[in-house]
């Protein structure tokens, strides 16, 4: 284990420390914060995420599904009421509506805890700090020579602590 | 339902041992999903089957009913399984399939939960139980004491013979006695043209109905039949029809009917029949006119109006179109107008019949009525005074219940006291059995082997249709039983009356002559076709000469009384009491009043205005006789000066559902007989009225009596039936458009109801009663709008230029082609059928009541509880219709039990459902079939025509939900407001008061 | 991670899973019991018109056996006789009409009278146990509390005539009683085990009504244009095209 | 996010550690009064449960409902609280979406608000069912019986919407807690560090985690808008498909959502106003925010009154005196008390909200809420109630008095609302911890230098 957590108190500096490891080429950082924080997204160049592809196709598959479920049932016993159609599709409308939003959200949640690999383990370098105020950046397998550059870099950046070998 | 041909009791001994059996069996097979017992897990085959039966299917006995109102009435009792579960009118009578409400529910009568189980005797103030020895024994001792008095009703035919007989045998007196009988109509008919006899009134041939009171309609000497004539005289498809005109203090189920009303005061119809009879023997001047010139001479328009309180206009109108009508006829005043003078009202009449030419045209003397004789109310007041004088060692009442049904004044019950043997033969725990001493319970009806002449040569035959519910006896085998133990055994050759019966029909066998079949076939034939056509005596002269006696008769002027004049009268469902032991007649919103399980006081609106009084508070009504506290119902149709009481309520025996309800009207009767029939005075007596300011309760199942002209019930006038309809109910987009039934079904079923064939005497809801197994929910849910009626009859005012006329709307489920209740049913329990109907699966509801809310008609029952039906009456639950529990919507279903066996049996035959196979519960019991079911898809059938007539049209029809029921719109003599279907300018004001019901 | 795995295979199965089940809405299979699909089974199996008499070959049961092998038998109820229909109908070769007559004409299940079991055991087996029983059963006119094997619920009706007058055999429903030595309820009685029939009766069964409707009401030339697959479908439509058994609510729910 | 216009007072701004501190402290301090509260609800939920064994043994006759008046006090309650349910996920979502940064401190209690509500309001449709035990027959699956249920029915919508309504919710609600509860499982030890650590499923607050968080989020945010106005809608169709007169109205659909948002962010008032007092959370939920929702109550108000009067303008435009006549007797027959204080209530006190006085004023604002609730309960009683009383056919008229059995069935619904409620006061954030932190940090950023 070499690798190096460096907590911050403020955004600005975590963002600032972020670009400069970026800069050294540290790609793989692993970055914490309190709350949800677009600035170090930005930082580490987190554009998109591919959360929207699973709720699309929850969408779809609602909506399928429902289609099934209303058309296919209303020919399996036919019965008539009021004069309306055996198939119709302006009722079943509703149907359709309510499922293709109840899947969208279920497979976005289901992407998202496949994405964020949850439910899981808290990470070894997961500071209890980092639900109350403190921002942390951590630089995974840091060799023994970088290992100083490192920590000198996220000093400067304005860590108000650092720990190697985590 | 009737299955084919109609079987005979062979022997009476098979059913009886199979009943045994089935008895048990049947009743759980009935009681599905009602609680009561059920043969669970076991199957119970016959011990030896019946020749004559197949289990799970109808059997249709022909029998008769004498006790259901004032006509006798020939029915097909169809039996399950061993159980009477519906009556029907029997097809070979003159009246048809028809049957009254009450004739309907005898089978109510026959299940009585509080009928006598078996025979009783009283110890200090209890009845308890005896054996029949003991109670035989008992009665023969106390007949053979002497000074005994046999009442029973009364009879013509072996009945009346065996009774005369009876009593000659011991040694006793024979009352056969009718409360609500004619002896007023007899008297007057003696004394008129010297005839002891009830005519026949045709008034199908008139066209001018004139009455003076008498409730055909309802509870007049032949509700059933005059209903049939009725509409017969009324068919209005030509534009012709009879015009028909009402006197009298009160508008009755008839008045109802009227096109117009001379509210005379109560008693004064006598005056008003004389000064018209006076007018149009003046217009006539003829023979019969010069007849009778000295006797009408006093009776002045002026004059009369003066003390009638109609003015001289109207009547001098209404003699005009009298006497210029071709078939005219007056019809006397009936029961509610029968007052202290009834003999000379009907006396009246008959002079205006005279005189216009009604005798031997409308009215006949050898028509078809035949009525038995019995004596008057007179007698029976004198036999009250000699029983409290101790003249009478022993009396035997059979069938009739004078400790009810005279008035209290008389004090007739405190005379039976007197009397050492008091033995009633009652089948029922009535008042008058409740006084006995001893209790030897007789068969109901239709447990009971009789005959009956019912009209002119016709002899009705009644044989018993199931086994006894109880342990219960022939009427007349007690009676023989008992004069055998009083030593006249050897005065009778038969041992019991089945065989007694057989003798008497051997005689008329005899009279036949040489070509005739042997007895057996003939008995037979007779058994299962009901009765047998004798031949009729020449009657002679049918328009009698009048008598100088009526020529010179000396009319009393009517006294007129101080306050308010009260009229008592029959209902439909009650009659004179006899009717009130019955669920269903308890549950039968009255014909006027549309008021349930209660009696009420009739005021006028100008009377209960100043006093502060509305329907439903208390008023207490004061009498010579009596003094009543009752609810009040507010009545438009009663005249300002005169109060209205129902008979028949009020009862203190008579079982769980009698007792207790509303109050006995004959309370407030002081009994003063008319002088010269010694008939009750039912009408004229003076009474006060207060208002108590307290709030009593009246359940009336009207919410509202206007239809604010929303094309529900409608009313034209005669001279717009040719151009009546509004737009042309297409029958073929109606019938073949794919939504309203599966195009490649033959049957799209539909029904049409001729609101101006309908008299509203709700024949058709009881009958959907007994067919459909509807549970009678009470008085209070009543009031809550929870009854379970699949079919009402609404009355709503229609307002005409001078005043209003009801439309009697019979509501049950349209069966919609478009309907609104099927798609909002999330479980599919309402779905449309590929025939049209509008099925409902019980089984599937699960209640959400959503489409009872989206039923612009209002026609669809929830239940709110599991409902009772207590042993014996679930014997009478229809096997072939589930039994609905708690949670379930449900609804008329155009008796689809009938239509599916139509179609089995059709299919069994390889062809269609013929028109007018199918006869709906409703259909079938209408008198004036105002109900036609069928095949809409056939454009030959009646239904068919009938809906494209011009007065047709659909309830609501702006909803457009395509409705499978037309309507054709009632007709009117009486011109009506332009434009307006009558609500006039009640709208406002009636609007406001329907939510305080 | 195995929960996140789970989690996302009941994703998967919802997905897949649910179309699938409402393709396979045939239904009845789906969650009947093992007794209807046995009944469905021996539906196929059961030829059209089957001499009884030519179907059924004795295997030499004797009285005394019959009687044990009725009352040893597991399925279905105990009678209180212990009747074996094997042994009346195979061994003795009578016909299921000969006792229950009268089935064509009514609804319910036609029990033979007690009458008509004396007629033969007044003489035939008189000093069996069991015959002594039904005896006395009928000597001291009690009828025989026989153990219902089928009930239809109440809400239901169902009418014997209508299965009888359209050719559908005994043992469709009652399945081989010639073969039982106690009587067992054969088949299911559920709404769907009625359903394959109703919907899948063959052609054979055709008589004159259904060519006399098919004459006199020729189903449309133009469908109403108001649905897309009309607005009563073929089967609703076909109960009046062919001798189907209705598949209308209204038909036996009323 | 643009957070700049939110005024919040620079001055005592807490920190973030203040916030992790104050907004859970609830959940570690013991109030006596809480069980007191819990355990009134409790009794009142066991009243309404032993009213409605009675009504499942006796049948529905219980209730007072009969033959036109087939829907009583059930259905009303249930819309009722499908209408409560409705200002939380509107709240959350579609101020998200807007980006109202004042959401933030009330959007917690909202959704906890829907959430319950929807469970309160779920209960009505079995409730009413004469045959419970056959609820079953609604839900589509495979039976023997090859019965499916019919689709074309608003009942079978209506199940379907508040379905979904219910577990969208519950995800929208549950996804934003999840950070807050890692905030917790650091916070406590043992048996609470292990529960909260569970439901936080390992949350670290990483910044990928909070990427995907912030989009599905955002879609959440999407869908549930849509999702909201349909709900109701369809809750809306339940009548307007009928063809009762006083029902069958094209405005319904709009004119329910509108009512459902009143009376929900009434609730949220009535609610918050106390929670804000009991929990000391002033610091954070500002009259600045009520402020906010005082308006959106007034504007809401608005529209209702709209809708009320236009009722009547198209029954008397229609020109259809059925029509006219149903809503004639509305306002002037047995039920006009009910109306008059619908129209009081909904119309005439929000009025007081113009004043800016009025709307700064938590007690005036409290009690102006509690007359909007009770008075939307009384508009959803005139709508059903009355139109069914007075329908097509004159002689079928009849009133309806709700029954014993039906009010402490109601009574016992507030119950188990408030149950719940107290319950998710007690346990979890009332304030969305994470959202909070996200403002107070960029404020010390901005007020920092």
């Amino acid at each position: 284990m070499s690798g190096i957590l460096a907590q911050f108190d403020t955004l600005g500096a975590t963002r600032k420390a972020i670009e400069r490891l970026k800069a050294e080429g540290h790609s793989d950082l692993d970055v914490y914060s309190p709350f949800p924080a677009p600035e170090l997204e930005e930082a580490l160049g987190i554009v998109s995420s591919p959360v929207r592809r699973w709720a699309l196709i929850g969408g779809m598959t609602g909506f399928t599904t429902a289609m099934a479920l209303t058309g296919l049932t209303a020919i399996a016993y036919p019965l008539v009421t009021q004069g309306k159609p055996i198939l119709s599709w302006p009722a079943y409308f509703v149907i359709m509506f309510e499922m293709t939003i109840l899947f969208t959200g279920l497979f976005g949640f289901l992407g998202v805890l496949h994405h964020t690999r949850k439910p899981g383990r808290l990470a070894a370098q997961y500071r209890t700090d980092f639900s109350v105020d403190r921002f942390g950046v951590y630089v995974p397998s840091a060799a023994g020579a970088e290992q100083s550059g490192v920590e000198s870099l996220v000093r400067d950046a304005g860590a108000v602590e650092v720990e190697v070998g985590v | 339902m009737n299955d084919g041909d109609v079987k005979y009791s062979g022997n009476g001994t098979t059913r009886r041992d199979f009943v045994k059996v089935m008895g048990v069996a049947g009743a759980g097979a009935a009681a599905a999903a009602c609680g009561p017992p059920d043969t669970g897990d076991k199957l119970i085959p016959y011990l030896i089957p019946p020749d004559d039966i197949v289990p799970g299917t109808n059997v249709s006995y022909a029998t008769l009913l004498t006790g259901a109102g004032p006509e006798p009435l020939t029915v097909h009792a169809s039996v399950r399984d061993g159980r009477v579960i519906k009556l029907e009118g029997n097809p070979s009578a003159r009246t048809g399939t028809a049957l009254s409400a009450m004739a309907h529910s005898a089978l109510q009568d026959l299940y009585d939960p509080d009928r006598v189980p078996g025979p009783r005797q009283r110890a200090a103030d209890a009845l308890v139980e005896t054996t029949w020895e003991d109670a035989i024994a008992a009665a023969g001792a106390a007949v053979a004491g002497g000074a005994t008095v046999l009442l029973t009703p009364p009879a013509i035919g072996s009945a009346a013979r065996f009774y005369q007989e009876w009593a000659d045998a011991v040694g006793a007196t024979w009352m056969p006695w009718e409360p609500l009988g004619l002896e007023a109509l007899r008297t007057a008919h003696g004394i008129a043209f010297g005839l002891d006899a009830i005519p026949t009134y045709e008034i199908n041939r008139s066209d001018h109905i004139l009455c003076f009171g008498a409730d055909f309609l309802g509870t007049w000497l032949a509700p059933v039949e005059m209903g049939a004539r009725f509409a017969a005289g009324r068919f209005a498809d030509h534009g012709v029809q009879a015009r028909f005109t009402f006197v009298g203090p009160r508008l009755s189920l008839s008045g109802l009917k009227a096109d117009e009303w001379l509210p005379a005061r109560a008693g004064t119809e006598t005056l008003v029949a004389l000064a018209i009879a006076r007018e149009v023997a003046a217009r006539k001047a003829d023979g019969r006119a010069a007849r009778v010139e000295g006797v009408l001479a006093p009776f002045t328009l002026e004059a009369v109006a003066e003390s009638t309180g109609v003015e001289a206009g109207k009547l001098a109108d209404l003699a005009e179109h009298f006497a210029a009508a071709q078939a005219p006829i007056a019809l006397p005043p009936g029961i509610a107008g029968q007052g202290p003078a009834a003999t000379d009202t009907h006396l009246a009449v008959i002079l205006l019949n005279y005189v216009a030419g009604a005798i031997g045209s409308t009215i006949r003397f050898d028509g078809e009525t035949v009525r038995p004789r019995h004596v008057p109310f007179a007698a029976m007041a004198d036999l009250g005074r000699r029983m409290s004088e101790g003249e009478i060692q022993t009396v035997i009442v059979a069938g009739v219940n004078p400790a009810y049904a005279m008035p209290a004044s008389l004090g007739f019950a405190e005379a039976l006291a007197n009397v050492p043997n008091v033995i009633s033969l009652s089948p029922h725990a009535d008042e008058t059995a409740a006084a006995a001493d001893w209790i030897l319970p007789s068969h109901h009806e239709l447990e009971a082997w009789g005959d009956g002449m019912i009209s002119r040569g016709y002899m009705a035959l009644a044989q018993p249709a199931m086994q006894p519910v109880f342990d219960t006896r022939q009427r007349e085998d007690i009676l023989l039983q008992v004069a055998a133990v009083a030593g006249a055994a050897e005065a009778f050759q038969a041992t019991d009356y089945r065989g007694y019966l057989q003798g008497v029909w051997q005689d008329l066998h005899g009279r036949l002559g040489a070509e005739a079949p042997t007895f057996e076939d003939w008995w037979h034939r007779a058994l299962s076709e009901g009765g047998i056509a004798l031949a009729v005596p020449d009657l002679g002269d049918p328009a009698p000469a009048l008598t100088a006696a009526a020529a010179n008769y000396s009319f009393r002027a009517p006294a007129a009384p101080e306050d308010f004049s009260l009229v008592t009268f029959p209902t439909v469902q009650f009659y004179d009491g006899r009717g009130a032991n019955r669920q269903w007649m308890q549950e039968f919103p009255d014909t006027v009043t549309k008021a349930v399980w209660n009696a009420w006081v009739e005021i006028h609106p100008e009377t209960a205005g100043p006093l502060g009084v509305e329907t439903g508070d208390l008023v207490q009504v004061t009498t010579a006789g009596g003094s009543v506290t009752a609810p009040a119902y507010v009545y438009k149709g009663i005249r300002p000066d005169t109060l209205a009481v129902p008979l028949g309520q009020g009862h203190t025996a008579y079982g769980r559902t009698a007792v207790g309800r509303g109050f006995n009207a004959l309370d407030l009767l002081d009994g003063t007989p008319d002088q010269r029939s010694g008939s009750l005075a039912y009408s004229g007596a003076s009474a006060t009225l207060t208002a108590t300011g307290r709030r009593g309760k009246l359940v009336i199942m009207q919410g509202h009596d206007y239809d604010l002209d929303r094309e529900i019930a409608e009313l034209i006038n005669i001279h717009d039936v040719p151009n009546a309809m509004e737009h042309e109910i297409d029958l073929t987009t109606l019938v073949e458009a794919a939504f309203d039934s599966d195009p490649q079904s033959p049957y799209r079923w539909g029904m049409s109801i001729d609101l101006n064939a309908c008299t509203g005497c709700g024949a058709c809801v009881t009958a959907c009663y007994s067919e459909n197994n509807l549970p009678v929910v009470g008085e209070d849910l009543c009031g809550q709008g929870r009854e379970m009626s699949w079919m009402q009859i609404m009355r709503y005012w229609e307002e005409t230029e001078d005043g209003y006329h009801a439309v009697h709307l019979p509501t049950l489920c349209q069966q919609c082609g478009d309907a609104p209740c099927e798609p909002v049913c999330p479980v599919y329990a309402a779905y449309h059928t590929p025939e049209g109907l509008n099925g409902q699966i019980y089984n599937r509801c699960v209640g959400t009541r959503y489409c009872a809310n989206n039923c612009p008609y209002k026609v669809r029952r929830f239940n709110w509880f599991t409902y009772e039906f207590p042993y014996p009456l679930n014997l009478q639950l229809n096997p072939d219709v589930t039994v609905r529990s708690k949670g379930v919507m449900e609804k008329c279903t155009f008796c689809v039990q009938r239509i599916n066996k139509a179609k089995l049996d059709a299919k069994d035959e390889g062809r269609l459902v013929a028109d007018g196979e199918i006869q709906t519960a409703c259909m079938q019991s209408c008198p004036t079939q105002a109900i036609v079911f069928g095949n809409l898809k056939d454009p030959a059938s009646r239904v068919s025509r009938k809906a494209k007539g011009s007065r047709g049209y659909a309830m609501l029809d702006e909803l457009n939900t395509r409705p499978a029921i037309t309507y054709l719109k009632s007709v009117t003599h009486a011109a009506l407001p332009e434009g307006a279907h009558g609500t006039g300018g009640e709208h406002e004001e009636t609007a406001e008061q329907a939510p305080e019901h | 991670m195995t929960l996140r795995h789970r989690l996302i295979a009941a994703a998967v199965i919802v997905t897949v899973g649910l179309p699938l089940v409402f393709l396979g809405f045939g239904g009845a299979t789906l969650d009947a019991s093992g007794q209807e699909a046995a009944a469905t089974g021996t539906l196929q199996e059961v030829p059209v018109r089957l001499d009884p008499i030519k179907e059924r070959n004795p295997t030499g049961q004797t009285a005394d056996e019959a009687i044990a092998a009725h009352e040893d038998a597991t399925e279905g109820p105990e009678q209180p006789i212990p009747f074996n229909h094997r042994f009346h109908s195979q061994e003795l070769q009578m016909q299921c009409e000969y006792c229950h007559g009268s089935s064509d004409q009514t609804a319910i299940a036609v029990m033979p009278a007690v009458d008509l079991c004396m007629g033969c055991h007044r003489i035939v087996g008189a000093n069996l146990e069991p015959i002594q029983r039904l005896r006395g059963f009928y000597d001291s006119g009690e009828p025989v509390p026989w153990e219902r094997v089928y009930k239809v619920p109440e809400f239901v009706q169902f009418p014997h005539r209508a299965h009888i007058r359209s050719q559908v055999e005994c043992e469709e429903c009652h399945g081989k009683v010639e073969e039982m030595d106690r009587v067992y309820q054969y088949t299911s009685l559920k709404m769907g085990w009625c359903l394959d029939c109703h919907w899948d009766v063959g052609e054979d069964t055709d008589v004159a009504t259904d060519r006399l409707l098919i004459e006199q009401y020729p189903p449309p030339e133009t469908p109403d244009e108001r649905q897309p697959i009309g607005l009563y479908p073929r089967r609703l439509d076909q109960q009046y095209g062919a001798n189907r058994g209705p598949i209308d609510c209204f038909a036996c729910h009323y | 996010m643009a957070t700049a216009e939110i005024e919040v007072p620079s001055e005592g701004l807490p920190s973030l550690a203040d916030a992790n501190r104050d907004i859970s402290r609830p959940i570690s301090t013991p109030y006596k009064r809480y069980w007191l509260l819990l355990g009134i609800c409790g009794a009142l939920i066991a009243a309404a449960g032993i009213a409605w064994t009675i009504q499942i043994r006796d049948g529905m006759g219980r209730a007072g409902i009969n033959n036109p008046v087939n829907w009583g006090v059930y259905i009303v309650t249930f819309v009722f609280w499908v209408g409560i349910a409705h200002s939380g996920t509107l709240i959350s979502a579609v101020l998200y979406l807007v980006r109202s940064g004042w959401r933030t401190t009330i959007n917690r209690t909202a959704e906890a608000m829907t959430i319950f509500a929807v469970m309160t309001a779920g209960l009505f449709p079995l409730i009413h069912l004469g045959r419970v035990w056959y609820f079953y027959y609604l839900v589509p699956y495979p039976s023997t019986r090859l019965l499916w249920p019919n689709f074309r029915s608003p009942l079978v919508w209506d199940m379907f919407a508040i379905g979904t309504y219910f577990t969208i919710s519950l995800v929208f609600w549950y996804l934003g807690l999840i950070p807050d509860l890692a905030v917790l499982r650091d916070k406590f030890t043992g048996i609470k560090k292990k529960l909260y650590g569970a439901f936080s499923l390992g949350w670290t607050g990483s910044v990928r985690d909070w990427a995907h968080y912030r989009r599905l989020y955002l879609y959440l945010a999407g869908i549930a808008t849509p999702l909201v106005l349909s709900v109701h809608s369809v809750v809306s169709w339940d009548f307007a498909m009928g063809v009762v007169p006083g029902w069958h109205s094209t405005i319904f659909a709009p004119y329910f959502v509108a009512g459902a948002i009143f009376s929900g962010i009434a609730m949220v008032i009535t609610i918050t106003i106390p929670l804000r007092w009991a929990f000391g959370l002033d610091k954070y939920i500002t009259t600045y925010h009520f402020d906010n929702m005082a308006k959106l109550l007034l504007f809401t108000s608005l529209i209702v009154g709209y809708a009320y009067g236009m009722e009547y303008f198209l029954a008397w435009f229609s020109a259809d005196p059925i029509e006219m006549e149903s809503f004639r007797w509305r306002a002037s027959g047995f039920y006009r008390g009910p109306f008059w204080i619908m129209v009081f209530c909904n119309v005439v006190v929000p009025m007081s909200l113009w004043f800016k006085r009025t709307r700064n004023s938590l007690k005036a604002l409290f009690v102006i809420s509690v007359f909007v609730n009770i008075g939307m309960w009384y508009e959803r009683f005139v709508i059903i109630v009355t139109s069914l009383a007075h329908e097509f056919d004159p002689s079928a008229w009849q009133v309806y008095t709700p029954s014993l059995t039906e009010l402490t069935i109601m009574v016992g619904s507030f119950a188990w609302f408030f149950f719940w409620f107290l319950l998710f006061a007690k346990t979890l954030p009332v304030i969305s911890i994470a959202e909070v932190k996200e403002h107070l940090a960029h404020e010390h950023e901005h007020g920092g230098h």
